[in-house]
C-alpha cells in the first residue's frame, strides 16, 4: 500500500494529501508544521524571494541526502561524503583560483575524483566484503587527512566568482522569485533525476538488494556492480553538493564536516530504513528540508545556540521512533526490529536472516 | 477414557482484521500422534504458535492437563512442558549445537553457565535417539540442512515435554531420516507424550498419526481417528475439490527433442564427475539423500557455486557459466530450495518480486515484462487482491508461485527446480506440476531435485540418483522407490551422513 | 584460524614494523617510557572499546560514548572537588548517570525500535546540548590522591591499563560464562530465533547498552583523574565514537552482530595505540596520521573477511590444492 | 533574549510532536526539561568566564607601551617582571621538546610554519640542537601522554608546551617542572607558575574590549550585532566573548551569539536567518575564520555591509580592503610561536626572561590595513598577518606555499 501511494504520489492532489496523512510519511506533516512555525515566527520568510533563498541554502544537503538514499536503501552506509565535500571544495579553491577559464576542466576533474571515491568505496565493500560502514569510515579519515596535508589546513583562496555563481548566483528578474538561484535549478534537476533513477530497474533492484542480496544474486543481478553504482551516485551527489557549497560559502576545510551524519539523519527522517529495503527518494528529500527547517526554526525562536543539538536529537529520535513503531503496528509482528542491524544485509546468513517473516499458514 | 493432555476450545485469531482461525477445537490424547492437515493459510501454523505462546488467542481457551493456559511468551509454553519444532530453522549459525539447544535455559553452576553439563546433556539426548553423526560442540553453521533440522527436534525433545508439536518436521528430511524421526516419535508415544503433527506429506500422516484434524480457511472441517478417513477424502476436505490425478499426465503433443543441456565431467569441491543431459521437453528428476550433492549440482550448473572442472553445453554449444547472471543470460532458471533466503525479497511487493529477475538481468525487457506480469501471475492463480501487497504476507504456496512467475517472465529454455513443492499445500503442488508439464510441452528442458520419491517418480521422464557427490546410473520413469533408495544409500545406509560428521 | 588470532598476528606485524621505524629514529620501542606511552594510549580507548564490543555483539552500536565520557568526567570531578570521602561518591554518581544514559539508549533501541545509529546519535546530541549549555569549559577538580590513579604505573604498565584489562577479563567472563553473555551473542545473531527460544530479546540489548555507557563512564572518570578536572569536550576530543567502533571491527568483531570477541577488541585497541605511539615517535605529519589510521582499518577488515569466508566441508578438493 | 518567542518555539515543537503522534514519554518529558534548563543554563552562562580583575588588568596593558627592540614585536614585552635563568644555562646547543596541542586550524598552522623557520635560524646559530615535536591532535589525554613521554624518553634540555587546555594540562606541566629542566608555556596558560616563562599576548579580555569598543563607537544603542563564535568551552575564546558581551550590554547593543565551528556555510545560514529577522548592523567574531562568508551573506541579501570585527586572517583582510567596510582586525599575536623558541634560546644561554612574557596585541585598524597587506602579498587565505616572520629565511615562499613540516 505504501508503494501504491509512492507510485502515484504527486500525480493528483488527492493522492498527495493521502501521502501527508499516511503515518509512515509523517515527515511531510512535520515539514509543513515546521514551515508553518517559521512563517508564524517570521512572516517575511514566506515571501517567495526569501523562501527561494531558503531552498537555495538547503539544496546542497538535499542533494547529498538523495545521493545517500541510494546507498542506504541498498543496505549500506556512506560516511565519506562529508570529507569528500571538503576535498572538492578545496580542489575547486586551489585549482581554479581566480582563473575562470579553468572552471570547466576542474569541474570535470572534480566529478572524476567523486566517481573514483565512489568506485573505491563500492568495490572494497562489495568485492573485498568489508562492511561499507568501515570502508567509508576509512575513506573519510583518508580524505580528511589528505586534504589537510595538501592544503596545510587552509585553502589558498576562493575560486573565481564565475564558478562560485553556480552556488551563489542565479537568474535575475525571475517572475515571482525575483532571483532564481542556480542552486535551486540544480536541485530540481537532481530531484527529477533521482526519482527517475529510483523507479528504473536499477533503482528497484537496488532496493531489492537492500532487502535480500542473496535473492538478487540468484536472480542474476550484478549485486556488486549495482551497489558500487549506488556509492558512485552518492559520491557524485557529494561532488555536486561541494560545487554548490564552494559557491555558497567559499573555501574552507571545515565545509562539509558532519554532513554525512546530517544526510543519513535526514534520509531516515524521510522514512528510509537503515539496513535497506525500504525508502522513497522524495521522502529523503523531504527529510533534508525538514532538518534544515528545524534549524531555521531554532534560529528564529532564539533558542540558545547550545541547546539546538538537544532539540535536534529529540526530534530525530521522536520522528524515527514514531514511524518505526507505526510501521511495526502495521506489520503486526515485531520480527527482528527489536535488534536493528547495521547495513550488513550482505553478510547476514541467508537462513537466519530470513526466519523473520510471519507465515500465516 | 483418558482425558486430553492438550485441548483447544473454540480458539479464534485474526491478523489485521483477517480471521485466520475461527472457533477451532481439538483434543490431543497422551501417547498419541495427532495429525493437523490443511492447505497453506488454513491456520495450522497459527494454531501451533498459539500453543507455543508466540501468539495469543483472540477468543477461546487452551487447556494443558486440564489447566487453563494462556502463554504470553514461548518460554512459558516450553517450561509448562509444551515444546514446539517450528518449520523455519530457529538456530544460530554462529553458536554450537549445545548452546543452541540450551539457549535461554543454559544449565548453571554457582550462577555461571556450566558448559560441560550442557555438552554432556546434549550428547545424552542424542545418544538416546541414536544420533551419532552430530557433535554437540560443533558450530551449527557447519551442519547440513537435515542435520540442522535434527538439531531442531533434539532441542524440542531436550525439554522433557509432555506435548511436542512439530510443524513440517520432515520437510527438509530425506526418507531414511524420516524413518529415524518416526522411530523417535514412537519412543515418545510409549512415554505417554502427546504429539501434534503438521505435515503436507499425507502418506506420512497416514503412517504415523492416530487421529487427525483437517483445517480449511481457519475452520475445523473434519476431526477423528485416522482409520475413519481415506487419503482422497482427506485431500477433498483440504482443497475443497477432488484431485483425481495428483500428478498430471504428460500433456498431449509433448515431444522430447534435441539435447538442450549437457554436462561433461563436471566437478568442483562438492561434486565430481557429473555427466548429465536434459533434452528439450524432458523432465529429469534428481533423487538422493540430503547432502548427497543434489543442490550442489544444480547450483554448479546455475553458476552459484560453479563447476571448476568439466564442460557445459547448451544446445550443443559450449557455454561458460561462472555466475548466476551468465546462467540467466543463457536462458537457465533456478527455483531454489530455500525460497525465503534465495527466491524472494520479502519486504517488496508481489509485482516487484515477479520482476526481480527481469530487472536484475534483462533491464531492457522490463517494460514488456511489466505488461505480462499480471497475466502470468493470475495464470498461476496467485490469489491476491493487489500486486502492491508485500510478499511476506502471502502463504508459502503463493510465494512459490510468485517465484515461478519471476522466472517465467524471462522465458527460460532450461528450468531447474530444487525441492519445488517443499512446504507448500496440495493445491499449489498441483499448480507446480501442471506448470512443469506445460513448460515441457513448450519444449523447455526441466531438471527437478526432490526428496519426495513419489514426486520424482510421478513427474520424471528420467531419474538420476546422486550419492556422495556423484551421479549413480539413471533410471527410467518406471523406477520404484526401492530401486532409488538402494542407489541413493548404497550398501550401508547413512554413509553420506556418516562421513560428513 | 580464528579472527582473534589474526588480530594478534596483525598486531605483531605492526609492532615489528613500528619497532624498526622507531629504531631508525635512534629510539628503543621497547623502552619503559615508550611502552608506557603505548599502554597509556590503550587504557581509555580500551575501556570504550570494551563497551562498544558489547553493543555491537548485540547488533546495535553506540555513537553517544564521547558525550557520556565528558559528562561522567564532569560529574566525577565536580563531586570530588571537596576531596576525601567525596571521591567514592563522585565515582558512583558518574557511573549512575552513565548507566542511566545507557538505559535510555537501550530503551529507545528496543522499545521505540529506533536503529541504534539514530538512537545513540540523537541521545549523544541531547547530552552535547546539555554540556555546551551548562559548562563553559573544564569544571571541578580531582583530588591529588585520585589523580594518582591516572598517572601511577607498575613498571611500564599504567595502573589504568591494568584496570582496563581487568575489566576486559570480567567482560570476557560475562560473555562466555554467564547467561547474559550467551544471550547477547544470541540476540545479536538473530533476535527472532532468540525470541522463539524464549529469550526476552530486549534485555540483552538494554544490558549491553547500559554496560557500554558504564565503561564509557569509567573512561570519563579515568580521564578526569588524568586531567585533574572534568571537561565537556574530553570525549569528543579523542573522536572516541568512531575510533572505538573502528577498534572493535579491527578486532575482528562483525558489525552485523553475534560474532566476535573481547580479546580481539583489545588487540584492535593495541594496534591503534602502537600506530599512534610510533607515528608520534617518528614525528609523522599529524595530518597524515588519520590517513594511516583509515588505511589500516580498511586493510585489516579486508583481510579478516577474506579468511572468514565460511567454508563448507570440501568433498572433492581441487587437484594441486 | 526574547523569552516570548522562545516559548512560541517550544509550543510549536511540542504541538509538532503531539500532531505527529509522538506521544511517547521519553521525548515529551525530555522536551519539558529542555525548556526549564534553558533559563537556568543562560543564568549560569552570564557569570562563568567574566573576571573583573583580569578585565581591568588587560584593559590597562592595552595602553602600556611595550618594552624591547623596536620593530621586533615578538621580542617585546609588557609590564615584565624579569627572572634569571642562570641555573638553566647550558654550554652549547640544547634539545627542545615541544608538546604541541595541534595544528588543526589555520592560525596554529601559520604559527607552526613560522616556528620552524625560526628553528632553522637557532639551529644554525648553534643555540638549539634539535626540536622534537609531538602533536596531540587536540586531545588533552594525548598531550598529557606526550609530556610524560618526553619526561621519560625525550632526553630534553627544555620542555616547550602549548597546552590544549588550561586546567587539564596543569598536572602534566607540574610533572615536567619536577624534572628540574626549564619549562616554557605559550598560547594557553596553566594553573601553576612552575614554568620558567609563560608567553602569551595580552589576552582574550583585551580582544573583547578592543572589538566591543570599536563596534560600540560605530553603532548606536539598540543596534543589532551578531556574534559568531567558533566553539564553546575554550578559555582563550570564551574570555573574548565574556568581556565583549558585558560591554555590549552596558552600551545597550543587542548582541546575539552563535557557534559556527568556523564553517562558512553555517555562518552564512545564520547571518541569512538573522537578516530575515531584521537589520543587522554589526558582526563580531571571536576568530576571523569564515568572516568572508558573513560579509557575503550581506551581499547576497542585498543589504548594506555591517560594521565588523574579524581577525588578522588574510581572507578577511583582503575582503575588508576590497569592500572598504568599516572594520577592525583584532589580533591574537601569531608571532608568539616564534617567541617561544627565542625564549628557549635565551634560557639555554642563561639570559633573563620575563616570568610572564606578555606580548603586544595591537589590533589592525583601517589606516594600517594597506601597510599590513603589503607585507603579506600572495599569502593564502588561512595566513595570519601578524605572523612576524618577515625577516626569517624562506620568506615569503614558505608561508605562501604553506609548507607544513
Amino acid at each position: 500500500m505504501m508503494r501504491e501511494i509512492r507510485n502515484s504520489a504527486g500525480k493528483s492532489v488527492a493522492r498527495s494529501v493521502a501521502v501527508i496523512v499516511d503515518p509512515r510519511q509523517a515527515v511531510f506533516l512535520v515539514l509543513i508544521l515546521l514551515l508553518a512555525t517559521i512563517f508564524f515566527l517570521n512572516p517575511g520568510f514566506a515571501e517567495p524571494s526569501q523562501f527561494i533563498r531558503f531552498v537555495q541554502r538547503v539544496a546542497p544537503i538535499a542533494i547529498l541526502t538523495m545521493g545517500q538514499f541510494f546507498v542506504l536503501v541498498s543496505g549500506e552506509f556512506d560516511l565519506s561524503v562529508g570529507a569528500l565535500i571538503a576535498v572538492q571544495v578545496v580542489v575547486a579553491g586551489n585549482l581554479i583560483g581566480q582563473d575562470e577559464s579553468k572552471s570547466i576542466p576542474v569541474l570535470i576533474l572534480m566529478f572524476f575524483i567523486g566517481l573514483v571515491v565512489g568506485l573505491v568505496n563500492g568495490l572494497v565493500s562489495s568485492l573485498l566484503r568489508v562492511p561499507s560502514f568501515v570502508v567509508t569510515l576509512g575513506m573519510m579519515l583518508v580524505l580528511l587527512g589528505g586534504v589537510y596535508f595538501v592544503t596545510g589546513g587552509s585553502a589558498s583562496g576562493n575560486p573565481a566568482d564565475g564558478f562560485r555563481s553556480i552556488g551563489r548566483g542565479g537568474i535575475e528578474g525571475f517572475p515571482i522569485f525575483g532571483l532564481m538561484p542556480w542552486a535551486v535549478i540544480v536541485l530540481i534537476v537532481c530531484t527529477l533525476l533521482a526519482s527517475y533513477v529510483s523507479t528504473r530497474p536499477f533503482g528497484k533492484t537496488l532496493i531489492a538488494i537492500g532487502d535480500n542480496p542473496e535473492t538478487q544474486f540468484y536472480s542474476g543481478a550484478r549485486v556488486w556492480w549495482t551497489k558500487t553504482q549506488a556509492f558512485m551516485i552518492s559520491s557524485t551527489s557529494a561532488t555536486v553538493a561541494g560545487i554548490l557549497l564552494v559557491g555558497y560559502a567559499g573555501v574552507h576545510p571545515s565545509v562539509g564536516r558532519g554532513y554525512e551524519f546530517i544526510a543519513i539523519t535526514a534520509a531516515v527522517l524521510g522514512g528510509v530504513v537503515l539496513g535497506g529495503g525500504r525508502g522513497w527518494v522524495l521522502g529523503a528529500l523531504a527529510g533534508a528540508f525538514t532538518l534544515e527547517a528545524l534549524f531555521t526554526v531554532l534560529n528564529f525562536a532564539d533558542v540558545p545556540s547550545t541547546w539546538r543539538d538537544s532539540v535536534q536529537g529529540i526530534i530525530i529520535i521522536a520522528a524515527v521512533a514514531y514511524s518505526a513503531v507505526s510501521r511495526n503496528g502495521i506489520r503486526r509482528k515485531g520480527t527482528n526490529s527489536a535488534s536493528p542491524e547495521i547495513g550488513e544485509g550482505a553478510s547476514a546468513s541467508g537462513r537466519s536472516a530470513q526466519n523473520t517473516s510471519p507465515s500465516h499458514d | 477414557m483418558v482425558d486430553a493432555i492438550l485441548r483447544a476450545d473454540a480458539v479464534s485469531k485474526s491478523f489485521s482484521g483477517v480471521e485466520v482461525l475461527s472457533e477451532v477445537s481439538i483434543a490431543l490424547m497422551p501417547g498419541s500422534v495427532h495429525g493437523l492437515v490443511g492447505e497453506n493459510g488454513a491456520g495450522k501454523s497459527t494454531l501451533m504458535k498459539i500453543f507455543a505462546g508466540v501468539y495469543r488467542a483472540d477468543r477461546g481457551s487452551v487447556w494443558l492437563d486440564g489447566k487453563h493456559i494462556d502463554f504470553g511468551h514461548p518460554l512459558e509454553a516450553m517450561k509448562a512442558g509444551l515444546a514446539t519444532v517450528f518449520q523455519e530453522f530457529n538456530l544460530l549459525p554462529d553458536r554450537t549445537v549445545a548452546e543452541n539447544i540450551y539457549l535461554g535455559r543454559e544449565p548453571q553452576k554457582f550462577g555461571f553457565v556450566n558448559s560441560k553439563k550442557m555438552v554432556a546433556d546434549t550428547g545424552a539426548v542424542m545418544a538416546e535417539l541414536g544420533i551419532d553423526f552430530i557433535s554437540p560442540s560443533s558450530r551449527v553453521s557447519s551442519l547440513s540442512v537435515a542435520e540442522q533440522q535434527i538439531v531442531e527436534i533434539i532441542k524440542a525433545l531436550s525439554f522433557d515435554a509432555r506435548v511436542i508439536s512439530m510443524d513440517e518436521p520432515t520437510a527438509a528430511l530425506a526418507d531414511h531420516e524420516v524413518q529415524l524421526l518416526q522411530s523417535v516419535i514412537a519412543r515418545l508415544k510409549s512415554r505417554g507424550v502427546g504429539i501434534l503433527y503438521v505435515s503436507h506429506r499425507l502418506n506420512e500422516v497416514f503412517d504415523i498419526c492416530d487421529a487427525v484434524s483437517v483445517l480449511k480457511d481457519g475452520k475445523l472441517v473434519w476431526d477423528g481417528l485416522i482409520e475413519e478417513i481415506t487419503q482422497p477424502e482427506m485431500v477433498r476436505l483440504m482443497v475443497g475439490r477432488p484431485i483425481d490425478a495428483f500428478f498430471p499426465p504428460v500433456l498431449e503433443g509433448t515431444t522430447i527433442g534435441q539435447t538442450r543441456l549437457e554436462i561433461f565431467e563436471g566437478g568442483n569441491e562438492f561434486v565430481d564427475s557429473i555427466n548429465l543431459s536434459v533434452k528439450s521437453g524432458e523432465i529429469v528428476g534428481i533423487a538422493g539423500l540430503q547432502g548427497a550433492g543434489r543442490t550442489e549440482v544444480v547450483e554448479a550448473i546455475f553458476g552459484a557455486v560453479p563447476f571448476s572442472r568439466g564442460l557445459i553445453h547448451i544446445d550443443g554449444v559450449e557455454t561458460s557459466i561462472r555466475n548466476p547472471r551468465q546462467a540467466v543470460k543463457a536462458g537457465i532458471a533456478l527455483v531454489t530450495e530455500d525460497r525465503k533466503a534465495q527466491g524472494l525479497a520479502l519486504e517488496q511487493s508481489i509485482l516487484d518480486n515477479a520482476l526481480l529477475t527481469v530487472r536484475g538481468a534483462h533491464p531492457s525487457r522490463t517494460r514488456g515484462a511489466r505488461r505480462d506480469a499480471p497475466g502470468v501471475l493470475s495464470s498461476l492463480e496467485v490469489n491476491s487482491t493487489n500486486l502492491g501487497q508485500e510478499i511476506q504476507f502471502l502463504s508459502g504456496g503463493n510465494q512459490q508461485k510468485v517465484v515461478l512467475s519471476k522466472w517465467l517472465l524471462t522465458n527460460p529454455r532450461i528450468v531447474i527446480l530444487d525441492e519445488p513443492t517443499r512446504g507448500i499445500d496440495v493445491g499449489a503442488k498441483v499448480a507446480v506440476y501442471t506448470l512443469m508439464r506445460e513448460l515441457a510441452l513448450k519444449g523447455v528442458a526441466i531438471l527437478m531435485v526432490s526428496s519426495e520419491l513419489p514426486e520424482v517418480i510421478g513427474m520424471s521422464d528420467r531419474i538420476v540418483v546422486m550419492r556422495e557427490g556423484r551421479l549413480q546410473q539413471g533410471l527410467g520413469p518406471q523406477a520404484d522407490e526401492a530401486q532409488i533408495l538402494t542407489l541413493a544409500t548404497g550398501t550401508i545406509a547413512l554413509t553420506a551422513e556418516g562421513e560428513k560428521s | 584460524m580464528s579472527s582473534t588470532s589474526l588480530v594478534y598476528i596483525a598486531l605483531f606485524v605492526v609492532v615489528v614494523i613500528g619497532a624498526i621505524l622507531v629504531g631508525a629514529e635512534g629510539r628503543n620501542f621497547f623502552s619503559t617510557g615508550n611502552l608506557r606511552d603505548v599502554f597509556t594510549g590503550m587504557s581509555v580507548l580500551g575501556l570504550v572499546g570494551i563497551g562498544q564490543t558489547l553493543v555491537i555483539l548485540s547488533r546495535s552500536l553506540d555513537l553517544s560514548v564521547p558525550y557520556v565520557m565528558s559528562l561522567s568526567s564532569l560529574i566525577a570531578a565536580q563531586t570530588m572537588s571537596s576531596g576525601g570521602a567525596s571521591i567514592a561518591v563522585g565515582v558512583v554518581l558518574a557511573l549512575l548517570f552513565s548507566a542511566a544514559v545507557g538505559l535510555v539508549n537501550g530503551l529507545v533501541v528496543t522499545k521505540l525500535r529506533v536503529h541504534g545509529f539514530i538512537a545513540t546519535l540523537g541521545v549523544g546530541l541531547i547530552i552535547k546540548g546539555y554540556l555546551d549549555t551548562t559548562y563553559k569549559g573544564s569544571a571541578g577538580s580531582v583530588p591529588k590522591e585520585f589523580q594518582f590513579i591516572g598517572s601511577a604505573a607498575i613498571g611500564a604498565v599504567p595502573v589504568s591499563t591494568i584496570g582496563m584489562l581487568a575489566l576486559a577479563a570480567a567482560v570476557y567472563f560475562l560473555l562466555t560464562k554467564t547467561r547474559t553473555g550467551h544471550h547477547i551473542y544470541a540476540v545479536g545473531g538473530s533476535a527472532e530465533v532468540s525470541r522463539l527460544s524464549g529469550l526476552r530479546t530486549s534485555s540483552p540489548v538494554i544490558i549491553s547498552h547500559v554496560l557500554c555507557s558504564l565503561s564509557a563512564g569509567l573512561a570519563g572518570i579515568l580521564l578526569a583523574s588524568r586531567l585533574g578536572v572534568g571537561s565537556p569536550t574530553v570525549g569528543t576530543q579523542g573522536g572516541y565514537d568512531l575510533l572505538s567502533i573502528a577498534a572493535v571491527v579491527v578486532g575482528g568483531t562483525l558489525l552485523s552482530g553475534g560474532h566476535g570477541s573481547i580479546w580481539g577488541t583489545i588487540g584492535g585497541v593495541a594496534i591503534f595505540a602502537v600506530l599512534d605511539s610510533v607515528m608520534s615517535a617518528i614525528q609523522f605529519n599529524p595530518f597524515l596520521k588519520d590517513v594511516v589510521r583509515g588505511l589500516v582499518i580498511v586493510v585489516a577488515v579486508a583481510i579478516y573477511s577474506r579468511r572468514s569466508s565460511e567454508t563448507k566441508r570440501v568433498r572433492f578438493p581441487e587437484k594441486g590444492k | 533574549m526574547n523569552t516570548k518567542s522562545r516559548w512560541m518555539a517550544v509550543i510549536g515543537i511540542t504541538t509538532l510532536f503531539t500532531i505527529a503522534g509522538c506521544t511517547d514519554t521519553t521525548s515529551t518529558t525530555t522536551q519539558d526539561t529542555t525548556t526549564e534548563d534553558t533559563t537556568e543554563a543562560t543564568a549560569v552562562a552570564e557569570s562563568e568566564w567574566f573576571d573583573q580583575a583580569v578585565f581591568d588588568k588587560q584593559s590597562g596593558e592595552r595602553e602600556v607601551a611595550p618594552q624591547g627592540p623596536v620593530g621586533q614585536p615578538y621580542l617585546q614585552h609588557i609590564n615584565a617582571e624579569m627572572v634569571s635563568t642562570a641555573d638553566y644555562a647550558i654550554d652549547g646547543a640544547g634539545k627542545v621538546c615541544f608538546a604541541n596541542a595541534s595544528i588543526s586550524n589555520p592560525w596554529r598552522v601559520t604559527g607552526w610554519i613560522t616556528m620552524n623557520q625560526q628553528l632553522q635560524v637557532l639551529m644554525d646559530s648553534g643555540a638549539i640542537s634539535e626540536m622534537e615535536t609531538r602533536d596531540a591532535q587536540d586531545s588533552d589525554d594525548t598531550q598529557i601522554a606526550d609530556i610524560d613521554y618526553f619526561i621519560e624518553e625525550g632526553g630534553c634540555d627544555l620542555f616547550l608546551i602549548s597546552p590544549n587546555s588550561t586546567a587539564a594540562m596543569t598536572p602534566a606541566v607540574e610533572r615536567a617542572c619536577e624534572t628540574g629542566k626549564p619549562v616554557v608555556v605559550f598560547d594557553r596558560g596553566v594553573l601553576t607558575d612552575c614554568p620558567v616563562t609563560f608567553i602569551h599576548p595580552i589576552g582574550g579580555f583585551a580582544w573583547g574590549i578592543d572589538t566591543a569598543e570599536f563596534l560600540i563607537s560605530n553603532l548606536e544603542a539598540g543596534d543589532r550585532v551578531v556574534a559568531l563564535r567558533i566553539l564553546p568551552g575554550v578559555d582563550v575564546l570564551e574570555t573574548r566573548w565574556a568581556s565583549a558581551k558585558v560591554l555590549f550590554e552596558d552600551a545597550g547593543i543587542d548582541a546575539v551569539d552563535y557557534f559556527t565551528g568556523a564553517d562558512p556555510a553555517e555562518i552564512k545560514k545564520i547571518i541569512s536567518d538573522e537578516l530575515a529577522k531584521g537589520d543587522v548592523r554589526g558582526i563580531w567574531m571571536d576568530a576571523g575564520d569564515g568572516g568572508v562568508a558573513a560579509l557575503e551573506a550581506f551581499e547576497d541579501a542585498g543589504v548594506p555591509y555591517p560594521v565588523m570585527t574579524g581577525e588578522d586572517q588574510i581572507a578577511f583582510m583582503n575582503k575588508w580592503q576590497a569592500t572598504g567596510i568599516t572594520a577592525l582586525a583584532p589580533v591574537y599575536s601569531n608571532f608568539q610561536w616564534r617567541t617561544a623558541l627565542l625564549a628557549a634560546a635565551k634560557i639555554f644561554s642563561g639570559e633573563e626572561v620575563p616570568k610572564e612574557w606578555i606580548l603586544p596585541q595591537q589590533p589592525i585598524t583601517g589606516d594600517m590595513l594597506e601597510a599590513v597587506l603589503a607585507l603579506n602579498v600572495g599569502m593564502p587565505d588561512g595566513h595570519y598577518a601578524t605572523f612576524g616572520g618577515e625577516d626569517l629565511p624562506g620568506y615569503p615562499a614558505v608561508w605562501q606555499e604553506r609548507l607544513v613540516p
